[in-house]
């Protein structure tokens, strides 16, 4: 086989916790491997040396939330062979995407002592809805052998082992019970995403969806067992469905059946 | 009950265990086609197998996808495979060098009938890739020329420069004991051939219904359009062998990919009698 | 024989080199764990379950083996959510293969439950049943010892007589116990099933169970397969999902389905698998695993361009119509033993058996 | 060490030029903030630096915004993603003031996992800011991966150091990042004494590193800075503070943490959305963080950090910013220590969690997240929502105190070349791991020099 040069790799911050791009930094076994294997070209959090683009891979992080990312991302996909959205922010808007549909100047007043000095969108939208996107990563955070994972794959060219299906194969293969149906604990598990291999359930928490939802999903059908079955009240489950990928379709067409809060 | 005991299993006698073999040749059929030539890595013989059977190939270390061998089958030595470039498992099978090795399952599945179609008229029907599982019948018959009655091909690809085995297929034309048609989905200037689907070709040829025994291999849908011509052409259903496809990954029945209604495809097929899949053949999503 | 018995019998297990596992409890639930000693055992405890729900309760008496099933299966111990197949090395241009060793570990199972083996013959036939058998599978089948319970009730979701079973533990066990627990006495009958089993109890110098104590177990089984939760009428069940499916009733079972797969994963049948190659990130080391899969995942009829069943109204018919139907066809029964983990373990509490009697009396 | 300036597209330089308003103090009751990417912006005309700005990028988040009608019970889990890097902080400060609220006082064995938690997350982070970030500095490099080939051993020791941090986040809060067993009243599940006597091993190994990192950053070329502010920090009578104590400051204040507002106050500056925070009695800008620490509270390091520390030539009174880096070492020793200490006395007894019914109710928390102290107060209804919150992250805090120190670089400084200045200046706010994001490898310094206009 042929051999091929080392691939450019840049990492790139938009509104986010850091989080995700953090998880590179705690490969603390394979980064030096990993720094081999790629040239890291221009990751802010980790190095001062920037090496002009073109990257063969690009990984971002955060959301889309001023006029000026949303300049700043189209440059990043001119410059980039791969683009990978990385974490819930960059692939459904993150929590900062609570913000969607509410009063956002009224969120700035809150925030800020003056808003005039405060730029921002009125949506905080994932990277999808600006730029082709080649592979999206889920998690709040993202999980970092996923990570590894992913970037192993690319450099094979083979495909990623990473999910879609629910968080409740983990559950099976890791042995835990299921929680709702033993407990009667509310756990968005079904309708979400594999990825974090079913951690909460395995503390005995529900899942909060924070891998977002799986491929197929269908949350409305969950709440509505959760809400006749285990009584959990609406304004509860519609908590349940908005937090760190709110905006994810699936969770918004759930929610819209909910009757409005009194 | 099942009987269990017996002589402890070895690690070594899994189906799903494979072994290396080395390239001994490569050969790029097309823009994204290409030949692979295999002999085992360990030396001596390949493994036997029937036309229309097909190996699990393992390109290292995307993974392993089932792949009919495409060769003769008195070459002991080799195996010979052809593959289309289409996903990540065929397209790192598509960066082999010779020297390099594969990793290799098999053989498994169900032949093409090549036994009951002796003292038959053999058509053999093939779309795009299709052409490749065909060619050891076609070798087949070739060899034993004199057990079967008239042989027609018709091979249908998707524009001139993707036509397979172009060297071969021109002395298959020449030759005056069979017949090969080629048509083309989209002709260029330089394309003097048919122009068509290839169950078009099917209603030019003369046949013998009863007395023709037809193979088809192809994309489901075009399957489907040959086999509704080779009905109305009289053609008896338990006459029309089909080969399946689906996602597999053992191989040998245990892994439940490759269902399709009451069949695992990889050890119940891939070759079908059509009269066996018809009552699932076309059922959508199935 | 006396729970002293018992314990003599788990000791003479481990001593002879044998893990014995068991139900034990653990997260809210009856488990599989392993068993040292009695009290390991679910002792005064019993399942409820209903469609959607399961809730650990406590008995009146103090009974081992007083449940019913639990969220997992033998397949855990048979065939592993996950596990290694071989390894493969590269070194420059070649390519060498290590398989991974057969398992050699011998290990126990008590309290296994009569639906319990049938699933695993019927996981037999499918594993090793055929022309290629599955050696990491036949051997762990062949180090694995049995020790049944028969039920003396029966659970809010369990089926079993509809499919042909019994609660009574038969064919397929090393030994078969009945517990009977009364007032006054706590005693297993036992019946030795195989030469194994009969070597094992022969040490223990058991007395030989009176007539009395022999129809007591008998009659309390018996009771069991009075009290089934739910039915399934299996008459022309076959060909009816053969002919449905077309069905729009599979529309309506899309519109609950979450396509979650508990109902595959919990099921003791059910024995899809996927591989998946591990690689170093180098790429000069590979191992192959093999895990649980279903056929509710989308990626599960993957073929290049797309999936075959994309809608979840074919993945469930998929998984109902092979349960039922063509599995008849493929090994001569059925793929449900009448467990109702299936109803029990949706989160949803979707029923096979009420969707099939929604299907015929719709079709029939 | 290169100059990031070509890394920046027309347009973020046109921000960052871009004329400000005035700015004015104003206090403020509703913040959302993140640590996020930044500018430097310093104007000097003449010998006289007229302004320096360090400038706080990173898009609003409105943490405060949303928190509000969101159940209490979310709180550690939604506050915890304003930061990746120090998300145990705010599940830790969230926790106390939402306890403090609703009168639930946790059992000795919550707290002792609580502080065993907030080692693990001190080690991540302190040694993702030694070896990662900050030495590079001092040794003329661009980043680890180089580093590293210079100083293999010391880099390896420290990826295992982190390491270690990681895994006690693992094992207590189910991961690394963002972890999941936390939540108000202790956690969701206990860990086993035998999960968490796995960790001994590698900590005692992580110890003797974080010794030998002390000795070897103590001889690292520190510039000559005196710099005299107000520290400020919490301390408790019995121990290192982590999750608890009085708020204390240089110049003698001593308060309970609830009263943090009555003291301290918030600005908003255009260069910055986050908020600058100063002390109210005379506007004056403060630093929290480790110098603070080490200087009010080192005396409760244990023994084995104290005589590192000594070892190291490390002054009990260090106002050198540069120095950090050896204070922090010496905390890896302190947290490694800790966290041994609270291993081999666990047992898993008691509650995983202590619950009380909501009520209308307010309460305040400040812990010691790597980077300070990190403020959090909550005002709770009957039913279990959040009425207001108001969050006080450490960068806010420091960020009037680095533009002091980096007026005071600069005009010590003048006359070196723009690229060395460039990189004392970046070095000067690394000093202080200040948790914008990309630790200020994103910093650009533009030196407009009116004087030659
Ligand atoms: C019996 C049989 C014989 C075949 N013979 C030939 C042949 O001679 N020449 C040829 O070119 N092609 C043949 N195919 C088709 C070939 O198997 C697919 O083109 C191949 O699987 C594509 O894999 P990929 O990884 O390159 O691409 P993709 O289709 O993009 O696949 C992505 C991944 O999906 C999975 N996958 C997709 N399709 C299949 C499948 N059918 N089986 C198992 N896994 C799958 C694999 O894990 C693969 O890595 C045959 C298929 C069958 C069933
Ligand atoms: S179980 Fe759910 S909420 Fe928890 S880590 Fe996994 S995806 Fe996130
Ligand atoms: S289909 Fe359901 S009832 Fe039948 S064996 Fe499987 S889990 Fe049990
Ligand atoms: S039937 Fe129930 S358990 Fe099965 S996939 Fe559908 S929702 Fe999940």
């Amino acid at each position: 086989m042929k051999p091929s040069p080392r691939p450019k790799v840049a990492v790139w911050k938009f509104a986010s916790c850091d989080g995700c791009q953090l998880s590179l930094l705690d490969c603390e076994d394979e980064l030096l491997q990993l720094a081999e294997l790629v040239h890291i070209a221009n990751f802010m959090e980790a190095s001062s040396l920037v090496d002009a683009g073109p990257y063969d891979v690009s990984l971002v992080e955060g959301s889309i939330t001023t006029e000026h990312d949303r300049e700043r991302i189209l440059d990043v996909r001119r410059q980039s062979k791969y683009l990978i959205a990385i974490g819930a922010c960059a692939t459904s808007g993150g929590i900062q995407a609570l913000r969607n549909g509410a009063n956002v100047d009224e969120f700035v007043r809150q925030v800020y002592a003056h808003p005039e000095y405060i730029s921002t969108l009125r949506d905080s939208t994932p990277m999808s809805a600006h730029v082709t996107v080649d592979y999206e990563l889920y998690g709040c955070p993202i999980h970092k052998t996923q990570l590894l994972e992913v970037i192993a794959a690319l450099l094979q060219g083979r495909k990623p082992r990473v999910f879609s299906h629910s968080v409740c194969v983990d559950c099976k293969l890791r042995g835990t019970p299921c929680l709702t149906v033993t407990r009667g604990i509310s756990c968005l598990g079904p309708v979400t995403h594999a990825g974090c291999e079913a951690l909460c359930p395995s503390y005995g928490r529900g899942c909060f969806g924070c891998y977002g939802p799986k491929e197929s999903s269908n949350p409305s059908s969950l709440m509505d067992r959760l809400h006749s079955h285990l009584g959990a009240p609406f304004v509860e489950l519609e908590r349940l469905l908005s937090s760190f990928t709110t905006q994810a379709a699936p969770f918004v067409q759930a929610r819209k059946r909910f009757p409005p809060a009194t | 009950m099942i009987s269990l005991g017996g002589a402890a299993p070895m690690a070594s006698d899994s189906a799903l265990v494979p072994t290396p073999y080395v390239v001994k040749r490569f050969v790029c059929e097309n823009v994204d086609t290409f030949t692979l030539t295999l002999a085992p890595s360990s030396g001596g013989d390949a493994l036997r197998f029937a036309p229309g059977q097909f190996n699990m190939l393992y390109g290292f270390p995307a993974g392993d996808v089932p792949i009919s061998v495409s060769g003769p089958t008195w070459r002991k030595d080799v195996l010979i495979h052809t593959i289309r470039a289409v996903g990540p498992v065929t397209k790192t099978l598509a960066q082999l060098q010779r020297g390099d090795s594969v990793l290799l399952r098999g053989p498994f599945g169900v032949p093409w009938p090549v036994e009951q179609a002796e003292r038959h008229d053999v058509l053999l029907v093939a779309g795009g890739i299709g052409l490749a599982p065909l060619r050891p019948v076609l070798y087949h018959v070739l060899k034993h020329r004199r057990r079967y009655r008239s042989l027609t091909v018709l091979y249908g690809a998707r524009t001139p420069s993707d036509i397979l085995f172009r060297q071969e297929i021109a002395k298959w034309q020449a030759r005056t004991d069979m017949r090969f048609e080629v048509t083309v989905d989209r002709s260029d200037a330089d394309w003097h051939g048919h122009v068509g689907v290839v169950t078009q070709l099917l209603d030019r040829i003369e046949l013998d219904p009863l007395r023709t025994c037809a193979m088809v291999c192809g994309p489901e849908v075009m399957m489907h359009f040959a086999r509704l011509a080779l009905s109305q052409r009289g053609v008896p259903s338990s006459q029309i062998y089909l080969s399946m496809e689906r996602n597999m990954k053992c191989g040998v029945g245990s892994c439940g990919h490759c269902q399709l209604g009451p069949f695992f495809i990889c050890k119940d097929g891939p070759v079908f009698e059509y009269p066996r899949i018809a009552s699932v053949f076309s059922v959508k999503e199935l | 024989m006396e729970p002293a018995g018992l314990a003599a019998l788990l000791s003479a297990l481990w001593a002879a080199g044998y893990r014995v596992i068991g139900p034990t409890v653990g997260d809210g639930a009856i488990v599989y764990g392993e068993v040292r000693s009695l009290s390991d055992l679910p002792q005064g405890l019993t399942d409820q379950q209903e469609a959607g729900q399961y809730r650990l309760v406590s008995r009146e008496d103090r009974a081992l083996f007083g449940f019913h099933v639990g969220p997992h299966s033998l397949k855990r111990l048979l065939l592993p959510p996950k596990e290694r197949l071989f390894a493969t090395i590269r070194k420059g241009s070649a390519l060498s293969v290590v398989p991974e060793p057969i398992p050699t570990e011998k290990i126990a199972f008590l309290g296994a439950k009569a639906c319990e083996i049938q699933a695993m013959l019927t996981q037999d036939q499918v594993l090793v049943g055929g022309a290629h058998p599955d050696v990491q599978y036949l051997a762990r089948r062949n180090n694995l010892l049995i020790i049944g319970t028969s039920c003396t009730s029966a659970g809010g979701t369990c089926f079993c007589t509809s499919m042909g079973g019994s609660p009574r533990v038969d064919a397929g066990a090393d030994l078969a116990l009945t517990e009977v627990i009364s007032a006054d006495a706590h005693y297993f009958v036992v019946e030795t099933k195989t030469a194994l089993g009969a070597s094992l109890i022969e040490p223990l110098h058991l007395p030989s169970a009176s007539v009395t104590e022999q129809s007591a177990a008998a009659l309390r089984v018996a009771d069991a397969a009075t009290q089934m939760g739910r039915h399934l009428a299996t008459d022309g069940l076959k060909e009816l999902i053969a002919r449905s499916l077309e069905s729009p009733h599979w529309d309506s079972v899309a519109t609950r389905c979450l396509s979650c797969a508990n109902c595959t994963l919990v099921c003791p049948t059910c024995f899809c698998s996927t591989v998946e190659d591990v690689t170093d990130l180098a790429g000069d080391h590979s191992e192959r695993w093999r895990r649980w899969d279903s056929c509710f995942h989308d990626d599960f009829s993957y073929l290049h361009g797309g999936s075959v069943r994309q809608s979840v109204r074919s993945r469930y018919r998929q998984w109902l119509s092979h349960k039922l139907s063509t599995w008849i066809d493929q090994f001569g029964r059925s793929g449900c033993v009448g467990c109702g983990r299936c109803i029990t373990f949706c989160p949803v509490g979707i029923d096979l058996t009420a969707e099939c009697a929604t299907l015929q009396a719709r079709h029939s | 060490m290169s100059d990031a300036n070509d890394s920046h597209s027309p347009t973020e330089s046109e921000l960052t030029v871009r004329a400000g308003a005035k700015s004015r103090t104003i206090s403020v009751d509703y913040l959302a903030r993140v640590e996020g990417e930044g500018a430097l912006y310093v104007r000097t005309r003449g010998d006289v630096v007229e302004d320096v700005k360090l400038k706080i990028f990173e898009p609003p988040r409105f943490f405060e915004a949303f928190l509000r009608g969101r159940a209490a019970s979310e709180a550690p889990d939604i506050t915890a993603r304003i930061c990746g890097i120090c998300p145990v902080a705010y599940q830790m400060s969230s926790s106390h003031a939402i306890e403090r609220a609703l009168g639930i006082a946790i059992t000795p064995t919550i707290r002792a996992l609580r502080r065993l938690l907030y080692c693990g997350e001190w080690i991540e982070s302190h040694a993702l800011h030694v070896y990662m970030l900050h030495a590079p500095d001092f040794l003329g490099y661009t980043d680890v991966v180089s580093l590293a080939k210079a100083f293999p051993d010391v880099v390896r020791g420290g990826l295992a150091l982190k390491k270690t941090g990681n895994e006690i986040l693992r094992v207590l809060g189910g991961r690394e990042i963002h972890p999941i067993n936390i939540r108000i009243g202790g956690f969701y599940k206990l860990p086993t004494v035998t999960e968490l006597s796995a960790l001994r091993e590698p900590l005692l190994r992580a110890r003797d590193h974080a010794l030998a990192t002390v000795r070897w950053v103590a001889g690292f070329p520190f510039p000559d800075v005196e710099r005299d502010c107000e520290l400020v920090s919490l301390r408790h009578p019995d121990e290192y503070p982590l999750n608890e104590g009085q708020l204390v400051s240089s110049s003698g204040l001593c308060i309970d943490p609830s009263d943090f507002e009555q003291h301290f106050g918030e600005t908003h500056v255009e260069h910055s959305s986050a908020l600058q925070a100063f002390r109210r009695s005379d506007g004056a800008p403060y630093l929290v963080g480790p110098l603070a620490r080490y200087n009010l509270c080192g005396d409760k390091l244990p023994e084995l950090a104290q005589q590192a520390a000594r070892d190291a030539k490390l002054p009990a009174r260090c106002r050198n910013p540069f120095q950090s880096i050896i204070v922090r070492a010496v905390e890896l020793v302190f947290a490694c220590d800790e966290a041994l200490r609270v291993i081999s006395s666990y047992r898993a007894d008691g509650p995983p969690f202590v619950a009380a019914p909501y009520r209308d109710a307010e309460g305040a928390a400040i812990t010691c997240a790597p980077r300070g102290l990190l403020y959090q107060r909550y005002r709770v209804n009957s039913d279990g929502t959040i009425a207001e919150c108001k969050i006080v992250p450490p960068t806010a805090q420091n960020q009037r105190t680095i533009e002091d120190d980096l007026r005071a670089v600069v005009r010590a400084n003048l006359r070196k070349p723009q690229a060395e200045l460039t990189a004392l200046c970046e070095q000067t706010i690394r000093n202080h791991d200040p948790c914008i994001s990309c630790a200020t490898h994103f910093l650009r310094l533009e030196i407009e020099d009116d004087a030659k206009r």
